[in-house]
């Protein structure tokens, strides 16, 4: 990308499209994201390297390596919601377009963590259960937060026009903050009146550092790796948005 | 405000209401049950205040697509929104109708179809009890789903995507409330109380969803 | 009473339609807003009627002795858009009797209104028996039953005969002469001597 | 190496590379497409400008 085509891209772009500061992020994010990518490997390295040579834990063997891919991904499903929540304030509150762009791009994440999440869940209970699908309080949580997940991106291609989905996908995205802990509370309580004081599979007995180190350091990983990825795809929705205005610029010229 | 609720519910009562496909679902869903499980009654009879929660769960998400879009062609909506009255009253008022039309009448009709699926009087009217309870908060939270897909041409499926998973509180206090009134060891008085403090909850977060999407978006 | 616009732009879907628009309206005086299609007068009144968020710029209302109403301007504007705001399958007394009660400060009665627009005959009929241009002159009758300083209409004669025109024209003659504020996007002469004009052009 | 539950401990960390890897490709590979397209469109706008 040589200097002169960004400065045109900036120049026409942004006065198109009327917005202030996407050029600046997309400065930004140029470069944060090489960085970005070299942590996210690192980590992964470390984290990796740590969890195979936890020694195998005593009671459940060495299927705990699956909870140092579980958990991170469990958790990631989590922030992404809430990333999404503050970008929905931003997109309400401020107006701010890069909001929505923040918060669009992050839908598919989540989905994708939260996915994770439940197939290596089901994929850790087979052999201790004996079942695939568990109907765990907290493997439930998360099945719904899935469900919402996709239920937020098929609102966001719901419209032709993606402006327009700003609003309504802040809105979703709000009215489902408070509703998560009343879900997750009424999962929980539906939970125990169903199968009374069983102990719940991932509650585990304290965990030794030995087990602690590479979980940290995998839920950072999954962290980094979700910056990254949620930053390149705000690029790719900036850039997209540039090509649709200068094809409405070029069909209005004709 | 009050004239606001009789006009919803004379267009209900009217030729092209749609006050009754409610019900009419609802009972469609509860008679497909017993084919798919069977006819043994006992089993039926456990399955009852599932089957009849299911149902009503559904039926209500059917009508919401219509509570804004209609509003929004025929003009109407534009001049709700620029009067002086609290545009939240006005979606509460929107939302109370729509359940009124909706939910109250699967209430009503409960104790037939339990009947229907041999359920004890206490299950009828403990389902009748929690119906009355929950179904409100079904609206509301639709409301707030109505006004986000106001827009869209075919909003309806989507709506309900966007909304059953919200709701799965409702039905989870209400099965329990009805089991905890069926069966001694469980408490009927906790998860009901849970489910009014939902419907009282949604009641302000779905009106108040739907004035701030609607506030500018009736264009 | 005074309606000032100071450069109000507006922005749909993204794209910012109508840019710096300004001009101040005393009471008994109208303005006419012209412009081809798409160029953006559905918009303006929109923007003025408080549906559309401003995207700069300001509406305010100030009465004689310069105090700024707090109130937004939308609670004392009557607006009539494309649509008619009628519910097909209520009758024409139903329609009109919900709009009076919920928009407040009562005019004429019903049947006065519905007189004016030479329309008494149709009350108990359902709406959607009506004809277009009966149609809309009951949207017009729903400007009398309830009071309001402020009219903004878009096109408000589309769908009329020459008749029914020349008996929209009086009655916004006689509105404006009562000391309203007439804004109508349309391309009749309203037959008043105080006109403003808005050309808004792409 | 992964004691006897190997079969599910290899299948859920395939599964995670899988899905983590291949969504970090499908979003590299738009940004190449859409950086093209991009350049595509500005270059035929300046020629438009230009004549």
């Amino acid at each position: 990308m040589t200097m002169t085509s960004e400065t045109a891209i900036r120049s026409n772009a942004s006065n198109l499209w009327g917005l202030a500061n996407p050029t600046r992020f997309m400065g930004f994010a140029n470069r944060a994201i090489p960085v970005l990518g070299i942590a996210t490997m690192l980590l992964f390295a470390i984290g990796l390297y740590l969890s195979f040579t936890a020694p195998e834990d005593y009671q459940q063997g060495y299927t705990v390596l699956i909870m140092f891919i579980h958990v991170p991904a469990a958790w990631l499903a989590m922030m992404t919601y809430s990333v999404m929540s503050i970008s929905a304030l931003g997109s309400i509150v401020w107006r701010h377009p890069l909001a929505d762009v923040s918060l669009r791009t992050a839908a598919p994440l989540g989905a994708v963590f939260t996915f994770l999440a439940l197939a290596t869940g089901s994929l850790w209970g087979k052999p201790m259960w004996g079942t695939w699908w568990e109907w765990d309080a907290r493997m439930t949580s998360v099945l719904i937060l899935f469900i919402i997940y996709l239920g937020i991106i098929a609102l966001s291609k719901a419209f032709d026009e993606p402006s327009e989905a700003a609003q309504p996908l802040a809105i979703m995205t709000l009215v489902g903050v408070p509703l998560l802990p009343i879900i997750k509370f009424s999962v929980d309580w539906w939970n125990t009146l169903h199968q009374p004081a069983s102990v719940s599979r991932f509650d585990r007995p304290a965990m030794g550092p030995e087990f602690l180190y590479p979980l940290l350091i995998m839920a950072l990983a999954y962290m980094a790796l979700f910056f990254t990825l949620h930053f390149m795809s705000m690029r790719n929705e900036v850039l997209a948005r540039r090509i649709r205005a200068m094809k409405m610029k070029q069909a209005r010229r004709k | 405000m009050l004239a606001l609720l009789k006009r919803e519910i004379r267009i209900a009562w009217r030729a092209g209401g749609g006050a009754l496909t409610g019900v009419l679902f609802f009972l469609a869903v509860v008679t497909v049950f017993p084919f798919a499980v069977g006819p043994d009654t006992k089993l039926l009879s456990h399955l009852a205040p599932a089957i009849l929660w299911i149902g009503a769960l559904l039926a209500s998400l059917l009508g919401l697509d219509r509570m804004f879009a209609q509003e929004r062609e025929d003009g109407s909506l534009d001049m709700l929104v620029m009067q002086g009255h609290p545009l939240m009253l006005v979606f509460f008022m929107k939302a109370f109708a729509h359940w009124l039309m909706s939910g109250l009448p699967l209430v009503l009709a409960t104790p037939l179809f339990g009947i229907m699926l041999n359920l004890s009087p206490l299950g009828i009217g403990a389902t009748m009890i929690t119906l009355l309870a929950g179904t409100p908060a079904i609206s509301f939270i639709g409301a707030a789903g109505a006004s986000v897909a106001v827009k869209l041409p075919r909003g309806g499926m989507l709506i309900s995507v966007l909304v059953l998973p919200l709701v799965i509180p409702v039905l989870v206090f209400g099965i329990a409330a009805i089991t905890g009134a069926l069966t001694d060891p469980a408490p009927f008085t906790t998860p009901f109380l849970f489910l009014c403090a939902i419907t009282l909850f949604t009641s302000v977060l779905g009106p108040l969803a739907a004035s701030v999407m609607l506030r500018h978006s009736a264009d | 009473m005074k309606l000032c616009v100071e450069n109000m732009a507006l922005m749909r879907a993204g794209e910012e339609v109508v840019r710096d628009i300004s001009f101040e309206l005393n009471a008994g005086e109208a303005l006419v807003v012209t412009g081809e299609n798409g160029s953006g007068k559905s918009t303006t009144l929109r923007g003025v009627a408080g549906l559309l968020p401003l995207a700069s710029g300001e509406i305010s209302l100030v009465d004689d002795t310069g105090k700024v109403f707090e109130n937004p301007v939308r609670e004392y504007c009557h607006y009539l858009g494309h649509k008619n705001g009628m519910k097909p399958s209520l009758s024409v007394r139903e329609n009109l009797d919900f709009w009076q009660k919920f928009m407040g400060e009562n005019l004429l009665s019903v049947e006065e209104a519905l007189e004016e627009v030479d329309l008494s005959h149709t009350i108990d009929l359902p709406y959607y028996y009506l004809s277009a241009g009966q149609k809309r002159r009951v949207a017009i009758a729903r400007l009398l039953v309830s009071d309001r300083p402020i009219w903004i209409l878009d096109e408000p004669t589309s769908g009329l005969d020459a008749q029914s025109v020349t008996l929209f024209t009086s009655l916004a003659k006689a509105f404006v002469e009562d000391d309203g504020i007439l804004i109508a996007a349309t391309h009749l002469p309203l037959g008043l001597d105080k006109t403003k004009t808005l050309e808004i052009g792409s | 190496m992964f004691g006897e539950h190997a079969a599910f401990i290899i299948p859920s960390y395939l599964i995670s590379f899988v899905a983590l890897a291949g969504a970090s490709l499908v979003i590299w590979r738009t940004h190449i497409a859409r950086k093209k397209e991009l350049a595509r469109m500005e270059a035929q706008m300046d020629q438009a400008n230009n004549e």
